[in-house]
Order: structure tokens, then C-alpha cells, then sequence
């Protein structure tokens, strides 16, 4: 068993954050400096192999965060709602997979919601300062008075996670408990999991407990099992033990190989400089001829000749040879 | 509340060999307080706790309730939260999504707040003070023993048995009130006593 | 709109309401109310959604939210601003989609774009109402508003949230973006050119220019003008 | 059960048959989990459904609901064939060597003495062969042809495993795979661990199921070992309790029997229950059975409880019939033969079968009370609530009296667990309105009955008037006064009987336990079983110390376990005939030369030498029984009957429908489908999911969230033959009612093959009605047919005939 955390402490000097915003990695639209040390990185592991799909981690984060999901309706299958919403920061995934090995049924079941990645996504695509933050040790937690709720971070997420509220038009998800953990405690999901399919300690030690797991699940034959900490987001702060680590997608479509979407990075990145640069080009280019060519200014002469023309005191001068080809097109059935 | 008995020796152990979260690492060194602003306020500051079990299956989880105001203090305790108790053996301050999710039946919006009556025709329900209730149940079951109470039956063996009346036992009740509902039902002659045992 | 009303014979860079208005100097009609007070919308739209866009686009000119009552609602309006551009340009590329549409002369003229911009206007061929610049910044409106509301409207989560896939509103996000982009720059060339070509903006504010301009700038459209009978102006 | 929730950690290989621990006891279920990663213990899950158990189980077997006791009788069989049996254990801890008397036989689905007409055996011949001693005559050998064991091998004999195949529709193969993983438990070294609930009492036959794995497990010599047992998962939090302390038609506290007519007077009551020993040596506890009635009627009626009175005895009611449990009360009720009826914290409209018969029975009361935290269907069983609830309330003449109570979190006290664990639990919160405790309602109903009868006397007010009630406020008795009052203490000073000038005991002090109950009146104790949990050292259910030396999960300082604190009964079969444990590695007590030691409390007397006494302390035998004599109705050995709505023949005695003993009421039987119905052609099933508790949770929105709406489950192939979406509406109907739900389409229901027919499952979940935060819905009860087991009469909820089409859903009305 991994030793679980001891209960909360409801004197308020025990409830005073040991981390906060000095500690902030990386901050959504503006420059920090990072601090000069790191926090200890947290994680959060999901072992899939031991989860029985009880949903108590999704029952514990509505009544830890006070969230307020709708009744639904059964829509054929377990899961339910049927996918994260504002107030659904974790859901169970149910997936039915005949293994074509065996033959056997699968009943995979995965908890999804925020995997808190090292190069967050969400924080690189949003557009307004300081709505997303990471923590250096890892949490990458929404900020809602900062946020617009322009949904950017949804474009950003490679996991599909964030939702935006319609009630107050921010986005929302999972904050890794981020008040829990501020006082040593572990998220409400991680505290609730029956069966310790949720475990929760410094980053180090949940790759060590997954070794623990995937040797467990490698002597009952499954030779793929692994760990599930996607290199190509940085490594995430929430990873899995999954029994078929080397087919993630058959989790209810997990990510194979997860990164910030290269549209993603183009728009954030080349778009942006490339954007600026043409505008202020376009500007400058039109300074630099106005003040090298001066402005085009009407001459009495034009003046005159209009006159002429509407007076019709003898034609001005015939369309200029530069027209060579004489009525055509348009202008030949407009004469 | 007992708790300074609350030992939590069976940390010492664990299944792996390894030892133990290092959880001191949560706190990341520096004991100095960061702005709070940033991290939602931990709710459970200044709360009160009460150590209880879950009211659903027999596993019978370990569970703190966290409340706004002291019943040992003679206060009115307004329940915010409800979680498992990490220092219990079985759970180990786990909860199923039932148990998770306590403090939303306790604040039921169809939890019972007065006693009522719906009479005989009715189509609804409607208020009756707690002493007209209980005397009318009284005289009611008065009435019904008086009336079909078997003391001998035909060998003329004293048998004391009421049979017109039943009473079902609730399943989540505590020991203390089964045994003065016992004591109650079982003094009156009723046979059709019954409880969630058998379903 | 009015042009349906225009005998068939009548040139089609001719617009409603154009007319010479001879005197000194002569006065050319060009723009009616309703076309002048239809592109102020139109420019009015266009620089705020410039502004809020650019807000949104970089965190350093997130400031510009500020102009906006905040990022709430920069993110509130400016789906809304577009859709009133979109509206707007709709209206305005009706009334003026048949006199940009190309001729052989846009191709010559732009044949000699360098001497435009060097000041040999002497050099340029003779042109109708629009020259090929102007007909490019037009059709380069319409065609990037056009991408810019589909895009838009991809992003616009708070209502359209469920017409496109997550893959799909990235794509959106982006040539949002990049559209965004050009489209700045071609306003910043348009603006430039009305600025840079003095009696221009006359046309927008006041709905004439000058017969001098207009022999200068427009000198075939004035010629059939000119060649017309007088009309009334439209309003 | 027998051991604990922490103890299943110990196990090398879990079964869950009979139940779906992961689903319906997630954090017990943690247990399981922690053994298969820190011991490499194996999960073996047997259900109609993969269920949420067998998502993380090491193998799954299907099996038809209702046919659990041909596997188990095949697994015995297979591992006698293949001595797959862990002889010492056999031969020393069970009745394998006694001899059955002459004259008992099994033949075709029947024991000796079965008689038709009245449903039920003549079960004399049920019964061991008695010597000349007095003993119970047994073969050390196994040799004797009436020896049980090799009445048990011929019993199961032709349990093969193409027969399991036959019956239960579970492939060969996957039996065998199954038979092989459980076999390998025989080992002294290896045990498993059987955890089973519903999925084995709801049925005609429940109580021979369960005892089916019992006999397995003791061949196995899995019983009183660390991560052995036969675990029982309680439904309720209090279930045990209440169990404990009796609330049942036919009980007193501490499984103490109730009186029947035949039982005129108090010495005819104790002659049948002497309890000698059948053994030389045994401990035969039972024996101990008259200190504890007496005990508990001077709790009960204190003074008015004398030796002359033969201690108000005549005060009990007693039974003309063995029950009158649910099932008789309502078809009572629909009779027209009650009047008066209280529900508290229930809601049988919802909890037992037929819910248009309970329906019927609730109309014709007088008077309904309810005491419930929560509303209820059936406090509003004559609300009108459309398709869901048709009712015309004003043709319905019941009054119906609602109160307000407290629930967990509002009040203290103490519950047991499945573990039989004592827990108390402190208030955390106020109770809303007027809600009282139901402790001071049945307090006051209490005190004005008996004020009604001093004042006017009535029938036989002695008991009423009599009932010790000395609480400090009698408004409400706290508590700790009810504990305290349960534990017991001495009435008068008590001295030691083999040394009259010893006080072992003062007058009005705690009992240290039931060690030192008193058959003469002078110890007072209102449920034996619960002695100890509070002594003169305080409140020992309160105690939260979970230290565990030696790492056994047992925790004996944490709260208080009845009996006498034991965490694991039967623990004396942990070690062998030497006192040496079984297993070294997983010692729990063992004989030092002189006692008894180790992690937890001897289930032994300390000093029973290990040859000498057996380890079934409660039995008069010392041993667990194979063969249990006349103490089940429906025979000593279990047999497989089909539940009463079956989709084919009993293979093994094609004539008799369902449990020959079952009690069934006349017009019950009309309500059954045919065997083999092609109206009802679908084998149907009933079961909690693990979002829901019961009825209760759909009052709670989280959960409501969690599981919204009523559906049913049926295979890819079941949809495809009827046309039905997923997710699309259908009907569902039995012989006693129908019900719309939303169809979960699943790879994890197979159709399967029972004596070469093609049979499908429609897996029901019972959660919904027409109370509450969820979707309206209907309970699974209108369909369920209105039988129960013929021991203790649980309804046969988990096996019954349906049929189901493709619906537009239900009406709006």
C-alpha cells in the first residue's frame, strides 16, 4: 500500500499555502523569471490496471471543488456525463476492448482530466497574462479572474481538457487540488480512490511506485505494461500505469504520442513574430514613401482639364499610349 | 473526540519497501508563506471535526466530518465537508462515489425537516406537530393490541403474540437505537418485526 | 440595391450617385451617403476588431483589452464587431463588387505601379472609377473577411462550440490569425494610399473629390462621367 | 464474516462469486487489490456479467445466475477426484470421519423424508449415529460408507464438469482453469479467500450456496486462517448489527431463539437446547445458552424478570409459524390482515418483490408510520405519479404518519461491520428542523403506550409496563446508557462459583465479557455476543489505536470486535493438530506448550490443549460441518435446484420447480412464468451499480450525476435479435409487472449455452423511482417474483424470467 497522507489539519495555521506565487514556473501571456529553485515536481499516477471505475475520484471532485453538474441522461454506456464540462474536471472513460491476443474482453477504464504536462499547452496558447499559471512543482492550475474565457487553451490542450464555463465564461479544469496540495495534502480524487488506482507523491516517487506496479502487471502477462508520461509535452504531472502501455489510444483515445499541436506552435510562435513584422513593415513602408516620395498631390493643371472636360471646351488629351491596346473587355462595351 | 488516540503507526509500514511519501517535499523547503491570493483558500480552516462512519455498506468507512460550528460547544455545526479518515485501518481515508459524496445526502433537498400526515383519501401530505403524531400512533397501536391481541392459542398455550401490526428495522441505525427499538417493539407482542437483513 | 435601376448602357464602374457637378473646380460626386456612412461601419469594425484582435493575438498588446472594458469582454465583442464588418462589408461589396470587377487596363496599369509610387503618374494608363490597387484591396477584403468570419465562426466556442473538432478550430485559429494579418496590411496600404493621395478622403467624408482628382486618378471614369447627361445625384 | 475486511490482504487467491465486491464494496475491495500487488494473489471473478470485480480480475468465468451451486458442488468433486484436499485439516477440523445414521439417502433431488403436500422434509434421519457413549460414532479412516465423506463424494459425484457446463453454461475450459487455480488452495501454504454477498442469498436456494463454498473451504482448510473465510459483504451499514441484536421476526439478541407455540414453558425451551457436547472434550459454547437468555431478560425486564417467573419468559410472544418475515407480512397485508405497520429507515415499496403486491398490501393498512431522514416511495406509495406510480389516492384509506429522523451524521452510537467490528461514531452536524433521533421517537412511543396501559390496562400490559426503561431521561436514553446496558453488568456482587469467598464481580459494574454471564440473574446483558465492548475500562467501540504488530491486518486495539474482541473466528484452524500454524509465514496464534498466543484473540478456551479440542468452539461436533445435519430445511448437502422462473429444466431432476421446501403463497404460484416460457424467454438479474446506494442515493444529486436514469444491460446479440439500440428505450416486462429503461448494449453480457439451449441475460439495476434527485424510474422490484430461500425466506431477486422489446419509452401522462 502507498502510505497514505494524513488527514487535514483544520487549525489555520496549518492551512496556510507553502507555495504561491513566487514559485510560479511559467505564467500564461507574460515574462517571469522563473524561480531560482525549483519545488520538488508533484504527480499524480493513475494506475488503469487497478482502477475498478467506482468514480469516487469524480464524486470527490465535485464535493471538494463544490461544483454543480447537471443530471444528465443514460446514454448506453457508463460513463456519464458524457464528457468533461466546467463542472466535471474528471470523468471516467469506459472502453469495452477484445484483446486480439487473447480474445479476452477488456473493460479498460480511465480517469481522464488534466495531465498538468511540463510545456502546458493551454498556458503556451492563452492570450491573457497570468490566467494560467505552473508552479514549479508542476501544477498548472487556472487563474479566473485573469481569464477571458476565449477558449484558447482548449486549442492548446493536445489532451482535450479544458471547458469553458457558460456560466461565467471562464475555463475550468482540473487544479491538481492545488489548494490541497498547498497544504500537504493530496488531491480529493487521489484521497477518495478505493482501490489506490489514484496515488499521489513527488514526481520521483510516482515513477518509482509505477516501476513497482508495471513488474506486478508484467509476471500476469501483460509484457507491454508501462508508464505513461509523454515525453513530447515534457512529461506530464498526472501519468498512468496502463496494462497496454505501448496502444494508449485504445484508452478512450489517449494520446499515442501527445505534444502542443505543430499548428498550435506555428500560430504562437512564427505567426506571431511574422504577423508583427508584417504590419509594422506595411506602416513603415508607407512612412518611409511618404516621406521619400511626398504626398500625390491633384495639380491646378488636373483641376483644369476636369474643367475643360465637363465644360467641353475641346477634348484634353486622348488616353495615353500607355493604353496600347485600345477598347477592350469592360472598357470596349462601356464605349 | 478520541483522536489524540489516533495513531498512525501502520505508516511505518508499506507493502513495496518503499518507504513512505516524503511528504515534508510538499512543502518545498521554505516555511514561509506564499501569497495566498494565489491558492484557493483551504476551506477546511477553523472547521470543526467529527469522527463518524459511512452510513452505506458494512466495509463502514473511517469519516471526518468537517463542520462551521461546535456541537460539543453547544453550537449549531453546519456540515461543509465530508472525508475519509486516513487514520482508519479498512479505508485508509478512501471513499467510494458514495461515500464521497456524504455531506450531499445529509443536505438532501428531500431530507425530512417535520413531522406530516396524509389522511385517509388524501393526495398530499401535511404538517402535524410531533406530539399529535406520536399520540396518535400510540393510541393506534393501543387501540389494534387491545383489540387482536392473542394471549392463548387454541391448545390454550399462553402464546402473548400481536399479529396485526409490524414494524420494519432500519439497517443503518446504530446499535444503541436497534436495541431500544428492540426493547420497544419486542415488549409489545409483535411477530412481523423485521429488518434490511434478508434483502 | 439602386443599380438594377441603371440603364444597361451605363458603364459599370459607374456607381450610383456618381456625377460631375461642373463648376470651379469641378466637383465629382463619388460616394453617396449611404456608401460613405456603410464604410465608416465598415472602418469602424474593422480598426476595433483590429484592436481587440491584436489584443488577444500577443500578450503585448493584451493592454489594448483595456480599450475594451477588460479580456472578458475584448473576447465578448469581437466575434459580435465581426459579424456587424462582415454584415457591413456584405452591404458595401454589393454596392461596389460590378465596378471592381477586372479589366485590361488593371493589368497595364499595374504594369506600372513604379511609376505610381515614383510620382510618374503621367505614366499610368487611363482608369475607371477603380484602379487596379483599389480593386485589389477591395477583392482582398472580401475574400479575407470571408475567411476571417468561417474562421471566426470555428473559434466562436460560446455558441458554435460543437460545429467544429478540436483539430479543426486550431486550423482555424491559425489562418484566423495569419488572415488577421494580411488583412491589417492591406488596410494599412489602403489607409496609406487615401492618406498618401491627397483629396481622397474627401470621397469618404464629404462624397466628392475634385474634377482634378478624378482627371488625375480616375481620368476615364470622369470621361464617362462626363460623357453621360447629367443625373441627379442619387440622394 | 468470518474474518476481516484488512485480513483479505493476507490471501493468495480471492473468488468473488456471488457478489461484485468491487462494485458494490469498493474500499474493501482495496484488500483485494493490496494482495494481488504485494502477494501476488490471484482474482478469480464467476458472475453473469463481466462486471466492474472482473475488470481488474486475473480470470472471469460467466455462469447463469441461479446455477452457483452445481459449480460449487463441481469444484468439490473436482477436487476430490484430483486430491486437490488438505487432509490434516480435513480429517481433524471437520464432521468428514462421523457417521450419518442409517437410513438417510439422497435420490433424484431429494433427501430422505421429503413430503410434498406440506413442502418440507421429515428430516429425523438427518442426523449422526450415536454410540453407546453418547458420542457422535465416527471413522478415523474414511472408509465407512456412512461416513460423511464419502457421502459427500457420492453426492457430488456426478457434479462433472461437463455437467457445470451444462447447467451453468460456463465452457468446460474455463471451469477447469478455474478448478485448477482453487485447488492449488489445498496447500497448507495457500489459501483463498471467498467473498460473496446478494449475488448468493437472493435466491431460492441462498443459504446452500453459501454453504457450498463453505464445505469447499474447509476440504481446502481455508476456514479461521489469515486471508481465508467465507466473507460475507454486508449491505448496510448497521445490517450486521441489527442482525446481531435480533430484529427479526424470529430472534432475541445474540442469536438467541424466539419461543415457538411448542415451547410452552421455559424448561421445554431449554430442553432442546443443551447443547452437549458430541465429542469428547468439545467446548460445545452453546452450552452456555440459558446464561445468556437469562441474562438478557433481566436487560430486558429487569426486576419483573425472576427465577419464579422463570425470568418472563411467558412475557415473549411466541411463533406459530417459523417467520413472520417480510414476505408473510405483506401477503398478510394484501389479506387484509394488518392493520398497523412502521417502517423505519425502509422502504420495502421498493425493496421486495412484486411491487404491485406491495402496493396492493400498503392500501389496505390503517395506519402507515414512517421514520426516515429521507423521503420515500413508500411513504408516498398512494401518491399519484403517473406511469411510475399509478394510484388513485383518494380510494386509498391508509393514513399515513411521516417522521423526521436524524441520520449518521447527526447522532453517536456505534455500528458493526461486515467484520463484525463495533465502530462508535460521534455527531457532526445538527439535525435539520424537527428531525429527532429515532432513539427518542421509539422512546416516546415507548412511554405513551405504557402510560395508556397504566392508566387503562388492556391486553396483557405486563410487558409493556414492565420493560426496564431506567434511563436517566427516559425521553431519551443516551447512547451510552444503551451500550452500557448492552454489554451488561452485575446486579449484585458476584463471586467466583469454584471459590464463594471471591468477588469477582461488584454490583452495578461493566462486565469485562460474556465470560462471567450468570444463569441465576444476577448479570444483566441485553445481546451477549456484544459483551466487552464496554467495560469498566470504558467504551472499547471508541477506541481508534490501529497499531497492528505483525502486520496481520487484525488491529486489535481499533474499536471492538464481537465475539470478545476476536477478529478472526474459528482462528484455532490456523494452526495444525500440534498448535503450530498451518503456515509459518502467516502466523496468527499459536500454543506455546502452556496457552494460547499471538496477533489475535484465541476463538479457544487459552488453555485447551491443541489435540484435544476442536476449533469449531460453537459446535457441538468441535468441527466445521460438511454434513449439517438437520439444520437447513432444504437438506444437509446442497443440491442444484432452478430458481422458480427458470429458461430450462432442472437437469438433475427435470420435476421439481425451484426449491422444493421454498415456501410459496397460493396465489404467488400463478404469477410465476413456466419453466422454459417462450413468453418469457430472457433469464433476467437484478444488482446494485456502484454509484448508487440502494434507494437512497438518488435523494443525493453527486450520485444522481453519476447515474442518472434507469437502464438495463443485454449483449450486442440480445440487441440485434430485437432490434434495440444503444441507448435507446425498451420494455421490460415479467408475469408481474413491466418497466421502461434506457438499454446499455454490452460486449460484457454473453448469450450463453445451458443443456444445449441458447440463453440471455437481462442484467437489471434496482436503483430507481419516483422520489428523489435522479431521473424518475422504475424499481426493479415490479418484476421480481414474491419467493425467498427456504431458510431464511431472502427474495429471489438474482434469477426470474423477463421478456424485453425495443420501446418508444414510457408515456408521458
Amino acid at each position: 500500500m502507498f502510505p497514505p497522507i494524513p488527514n487535514p489539519s483544520v487549525s489555520p495555521e496549518a492551512a496556510k499555502p507553502r507555495f504561491g506565487e513566487k514559485d510560479i514556473l511559467r505564467r500564461s501571456a507574460s515574462e517571469v523569471t522563473p524561480p531560482a529553485e525549483r519545488l520538488t515536481e508533484v504527480a499524480k499516477l493513475i494506475d488503469v490496471s487497478k482502477c475498478i471505475g467506482c468514480k469516487a475520484c469524480q464524486s470527490a471532485c465535485l464535493e471538494w471543488n463544490n461544483l454543480h453538474e447537471e443530471i444528465g441522461f443514460n446514454h448506453g454506456v457508463y460513463t456519464n456525463p458524457m464528457d468533461l464540462t466546467p463542472d466535471t474536471f474528471t470523468l471516467m472513460r469506459f472502453t469495452e476492448w477484445v484483446n486480439p491476443e487473447t480474445d479476452n474482453l477488456e473493460w479498460l477504464i480511465r480517469k481522464d482530466g488534466c495531465m498538468h504536462c511540463e510545456d502546458p499547452g493551454c498556458l503556451k496558447a492563452c492570450p491573457s497574462p497570468g490566467a494560467i499559471v505552473q508552479y514549479s512543482n508542476g501544477i498548472v492550475d487556472f487563474q479566473h479572474e485573469n481569464c477571458i474565457g476565449c477558449g484558447y487553451c482548449i486549442k492548446g490542450c493536445p489532451f482535450n481538457i479544458p471547458r469553458i464555463s457558460k456560466v461565467d465564461h471562464t475555463a475550468y479544469k482540473c487544479t491538481l487540488c492545488s489548494d490541497r496540495v498547498a497544504v500537504g495534502q493530496g488531491p480529493a480524487c487521489q484521497k477518495a480512490c478505493p482501490t489506490q488506482a489514484i496515488v499521489f507523491g513527488t514526481k520521483q516517487e510516482m515513477k518509482d511506485w509505477a516501476d513497482f506496479r508495471i513488474k506486478d502487471l508484467k509476471s500476469r502477462g501483460f509484457e507491454n505494461a508501462g508508464l505513461y508520461d509523454p515525453q513530447g509535452v515534457g512529461g506530464t504531472h498526472v501519468m498512468y500505469v496502463l496494462h497496454h502501455a505501448d496502444q494508449p489510444s485504445i484508452y478512450a483515445n489517449l494520446p499515442d504520442n501527445p505534444r502542443i499541436s505543430p499548428i498550435v506552435d506555428a500560430w504562437k510562435g512564427v505567426t506571431k513574430y511574422v504577423g508583427l513584422a508584417a504590419m509594422g513593415f506595411a506602416a513603415a513602408a508607407g512612412l518611409l514613401h511618404y516621406v521619400v516620395a511626398g504626398p500625390n498631390r491633384v495639380t491646378a493643371e488636373d483641376e483644369e482639364n476636369a474643367q475643360k472636360l465637363t465644360e467641353g471646351k475641346g477634348p484634353p488629351s486622348a488616353p495615353p499610349p500607355a493604353s496600347p491596346s485600345g477598347p477592350a473587355g469592360h472598357e470596349g462595351r462601356a464605349t | 473526540m478520541n483522536m489524540e488516540l489516533s495513531r498512525r503507526s501502520f505508516l511505518k509500514t508499506s507493502g513495496a519497501g518503499i518507504a513512505g511519501t516524503t511528504l515534508g517535499a510538499f512543502g518545498f523547503g521554505e516555511a514561509e508563506a506564499a501569497v495566498a491570493a494565489f491558492i484557493k483558500p483551504f476551506h477546511l480552516a477553523n472547521t470543526t471535526e467529527a469522527r463518524n462512519t459511512c452510513t452505506y455498506c458494512s466495509v463502514a468507512c473511517g469519516i471526518i466530518i468537517f463542520s462551521k460550528g461546535d456541537l460539543r460547544k453547544g453550537e449549531k455545526a453546519d456540515i461543509v465537508h465530508i472525508e475519509g479518515d486516513a487514520d482508519h485501518p479498512t479505508n485508509r481515508g478512501t471513499l467510494c462515489p458514495k461515500g464521497a459524496a456524504l455531506r450531499d445526502i445529509v443536505k438532501s433537498e428531500t431530507r425530512l425537516t417535520q413531522p406530516m400526515v396524509r389522511k385517509p383519501g388524501s393526495d398530499r401530505f401535511e404538517p402535524i406537530s410531533w406530539d399529535a403524531a406520536l399520540d396518535k400512533i400510540a393510541h393506534a397501536m393501543k387501540h389494534d393490541r387491545d383489540a387482536n391481541f392473542v394471549a392463548t392459542n387454541k391448545d390454550g398455550v399462553t402464546v402473548n403474540r400481536w399479529l396485526t401490526a409490524g414494524f420494519l428495522a432500519a439497517s443503518a441505525t446504530t446499535n444503541e437505537t436497534a436495541f431500544a427499538t428492540y426493547k420497544v417493539v419486542r415488549s409489545t407482542g409483535m411477530l412481523g418485526f423485521d429488518n434490511q437483513a434478508r434483502v | 440595391m439602386t443599380s438594377v435601376n441603371l440603364p444597361p448602357e451605363v458603364p459599370e464602374d459607374i456607381e450610383p450617385g456618381d456625377a460631375v457637378r461642373p463648376g470651379r473646380p469641378v466637383h465629382v460626386a463619388r460616394y453617396t451617403l449611404a456608401a460613405r456612412i456603410n464604410h465608416w461601419i465598415t472602418a469602424i469594425s474593422l480598426v476595433v476588431l483590429a484592436l481587440s484582435g491584436m489584443a488577444l493575438f500577443t500578450p503585448r498588446l493584451f493592454f489594448l483589452t483595456g480599450l475594451f472594458g477588460g479580456g472578458q469582454w475584448t473576447r465578448t465583442l469581437h466575434p459580435w464587431i465581426g459579424v456587424v464588418l462582415f454584415c457591413s462589408f456584405a452591404i458595401l461589396f454589393v454596392r461596389f463588387w460590378r465596378a471592381n470587377l477586372p479589366a485590361r487596363v488593371d493589368v497595364t496599369w499595374l504594369a506600372h505601379a513604379n511609376d505610381l509610387l515614383a510620382g510618374r503618374e503621367e505614366k499610368m494608363p487611363e482608369v475607371g472609377k477603380y484602379n487596379a490597387g483599389q480593386k485589389g484591396v477591395f477583392w482582398a477584403m472580401s475574400a479575407l473577411i470571408i475567411v476571417l468570419i468561417v474562421s471566426g465562426i470555428a473559434m466562436w466556442d460560446q455558441y458554435f462550440y460543437d460545429l467544429t473538432t478540436i483539430p479543426q478550430k486550431r486550423v482555424a485559429i491559425l489562418v484566423h490569425a495569419m488572415a488577421a494579418v494580411v488583412i491589417i496590411c492591406v488596410w494599412i496600404i489602403h489607409v496609406y494610399a487615401a492618406i498618401w493621395v491627397k483629396g481622397t478622403i474627401g470621397a469618404m467624408t464629404r462624397g466628392e473629390v475634385t474634377g482634378g482628382w478624378a482627371w488625375r486618378h480616375h481620368r476615364k471614369w470622369l470621361r464617362e462621367l462626363v460623357s453621360r447627361k447629367p443625373r441627379a445625384p442619387a440622394e | 464474516m468470518t474474518n476481516s475486511w484488512t485480513d483479505i490482504k493476507n490471501t493468495d487467491l480471492v473468488i468473488i462469486m456471488g457478489g461484485n465486491a468491487a462494485e458494490a464494496h469498493p474500499c474493501g475491495f482495496k484488500w483485494v487489490t493490496e494482495a494481488k500487488a504485494n502477494r501476488g494473489a490471484k482474482l478469480i471473478v464467476v458472475d453473469p456479467r463481466y462486471n466492474r470485480s472482473a475488470s481488474v480480475a486475473d480470470y472471469y468465468a460467466p455462469i447463469r445466475q441461479g446455477s452457483d451451486i452445481a459449480f460449487l458442488m463441481g469444484l468439490i468433486n473436482w477436487c476430490i477426484q484430483n486430491d486437490k484436499v488438505q487432509w490434516a485439516y480435513t480429517k481433524a477440523f471437520t464432521n468428514a470421519s462421523f457417521l450419518v445414521k442409517e437410513g438417510f439417502e439422497y435420490h433424484e433431488g431429494l433427501f430422505t423424508g421429503y413430503d410434498e403436500e406440506k413442502r418440507d422434509y421429515n428430516r429425523d434421519t438427518w442426523e449422526y449415529e450415536i454410540g453407546p457413549d453418547g458420542y457422535a460414532v465416527v471413522d478415523d479412516t474414511l472408509t465407512h460408507p456412512r461416513c460423511v465423506w464419502n457421502l459427500l463424494k457420492q453426492h457430488v459425484s456426478i457434479y462433472t464438469p461437463e455437467l457445470v457446463e451444462r447447467i451453468c453454461g460456463t465452457p468446460k475450459d474455463k471451469f477447469l482453469h478455474i478448478a485448477e487455480m482453487v485447488g492449488e488452495c489445498s496447500s497448507p501454504t495457500k489459501t483463498m479467500t471467498s467473498m460473496y454477498a446478494l449475488g448468493w442469498t437472493q435466491h431460492s436456494k441462498g443459504a446452500q450456496n453459501i454453504r457450498g463454498m463453505a464445505m469447499l473451504q474447509l476440504i481446502l482448510g481455508n476456514i479461521g486462517v489469515r486471508g481465508g473465510g467465507m466473507n460475507a459483504l454486508r449491505g448496510h451499514s448497521n445490517i450486521q448489527g441489527l442482525t446481531d441484536l435480533g430484529l427479526l421476526s424470529n430472534m432475541l439478541p445474540g442469536y438467541l431463539n424466539l419461543p415457538v407455540d411448542k415451547e410452552p414453558d421455559f424448561a421445554t425451551y431449554m430442553s432442546t437446547r443443551g447443547f452437549k457436547p458430541l465429542r469428547p472434550n468439545q467446548m460445545s459454547y452453546w452450552q452456555n445458552y440459558r446464561k445468556f437468555f437469562v441474562s438478557f431478560m433481566k436487560s430486558m425486564y429487569g426486576d419483573a424478570a425472576t427465577a419464579e417467573n422463570d425470568w418472563a419468559y411467558h412475557y415473549l410472544p411466541k411463533l406459530d409459524v417459523p417467520n413472520y418475515d417480510i414476505l408473510r407480512m405483506f401477503e398478510r397485508m394484501k389479506k387484509g390482515e394488518i392493520n398497523l405497520y412502521f417502517c423505519q429507515g425502509f422502504n420495502p415499496l421498493q425493496a421486495f418483490p412484486n411491487r404491485a403486491k406491495l402496493s396492493e398490501g400498503l392500501s389496505k393498512l390503517k395506519l402507515l408510520v414512517v421514520m426516515d431522514p429521507l423521503q420515500t416511495e413508500t411513504a408516498r406509495f398512494w401518491e399519484d405519479h403517473g406511469v411510475y406510480n399509478k394510484t388513485d389516492p383518494s380510494s386509498i384509506q391508509t393514513e399515513v404518519i411521516q417522521l423526521p429522523t436524524t441520520c449518521f451524521a447527526e447522532d453517536e452510537g456505534s455500528l458493526v461491520n461486515s467484520g463484525r467490528w463495533l465502530q462508535w461514531h460521534w455527531p457532526g452536524g445538527s439535525p435539520p428542523g424537527e428531525a429527532r433521533t429515532d432513539t427518542w421517537i421509539m422512546a416516546q412511543i415507548h412511554l405513551r403506550l405504557k402510560a395508556l396501559y397504566a392508566r387503562d390496562g388492556g391486553a396483557f400490559p405486563d410487558p409493556i409496563v414492565n420493560l426496564n426503561w431506567s434511563y436517566k431521561d427516559p425521553d431519551e436514553p443516551t447512547p451510552e446508557e444503551l451500550a452500557r446496558e448492552m454489554n451488561g453488568s452485575a446486579l449484585v456482587d458476584v463471586f467466583d462459583p469454584n471459590d464463594p469467598t471471591k468477588k469477582i464481580l461488584e454490583a452495578g459494574k461493566q462486565l469485562p465479557g460474556f465470560g462471567v454471564l450468570r444463569d441465576d440473574g444476577t448479570t444483566a446483558s441485553g445481546c451477549w455476543i456484544f459483551s466487552g465492548c464496554w467495560t469498566e475500562a470504558g467504551n472499547m467501540m471508541a477506541r481508534r489505536d490501529n497499531s497492528d504488530p505483525g502486520d496481520t491486518g487484525a488491529y486489535l486495539k481499533w474499536s471492538f470486535a464481537w465475539p470478545a474482541n476476536r477478529r478472526i473466528i474459528y482462528n484455532r484452524a490456523s494452526c495444525d493438530l500440534e498448535g503450530k500454524p498451518w503456515d509459518p509465514s502467516r502466523k496468527l496464534i499459536e500454543w506455546d506448550g502452556a496457552k494460547w498466543t499471538g496477533y489475535d484473540v484465541p476463538d479457544i478456551a487459552p488453555t485447551a490443549k491443541p489435540g484435544d479440542v476442536g476449533p469449531f468452539i460453537m459446535n457441538a461436533e468441535g468441527s466445521g460441518r460438511l454434513f449439517v445435519r438437520k439444520m437447513m430445511r432444504d437438506g444437509p448437502f446442497p443440491v442444484h435446484y432452478e430458481p422458480f422462473e427458470s429458461p430450462v429444466a432442472n437437469v438433475i431432476a427435470p420435476k421439481i420447480v425451484g426449491n422444493p421446501v421454498s415456501r410459496v403463497f397460493k396465489d404467488d404460484w400463478k404469477q410465476f412464468a413456466q419453466t422454459a416460457s417462450p413468453d418469457f424467454p430472457y433469464a433476467a438479474t437484478t444488482y446494485r451499480l456502484t454509484e448508487h446506494f440502494h434507494y437512497w442515493t438518488k435523494n443525493n444529486h453527486v450520485n444522481s450525476v453519476l447515474q442518472p436514469e434507469q437502464f438495463v444491460e443485454i449483449s450486442e446479440e440480445l440487441a440485434r435479435d430485437k432490434g434495440i439500440a444503444l441507448g435507446g428505450w425498451v420494455r421490460v416486462w415479467s408475469m408481474r409487472g413491466s418497466l421502461f429503461a434506457k438499454a446499455v448494449v454490452t460486449k460484457r453480457i454473453k448469450p450463453m449455452t445451458i443443456d444445449g439451449k441458447i440463453v440471455h441475460v437481462v442484467g437489471i439495476p434496482i436503483h430507481w423511482g419516483f422520489v428523489g434527485a435522479a431521473r424518475k424510474g422504475f424499481p426493479a422490484n415490479v418484476l421480481t417474483p414474491f419467493v425467498g430461500d427456504a431458510n431464511i425466506e431472502t427474495p429471489e431477486f438474482k434469477a426470474f424470467l423477463v421478456n424485453i422489446e425495443a420501446s418508444a419509452g414510457p408515456a408521458v401522462s
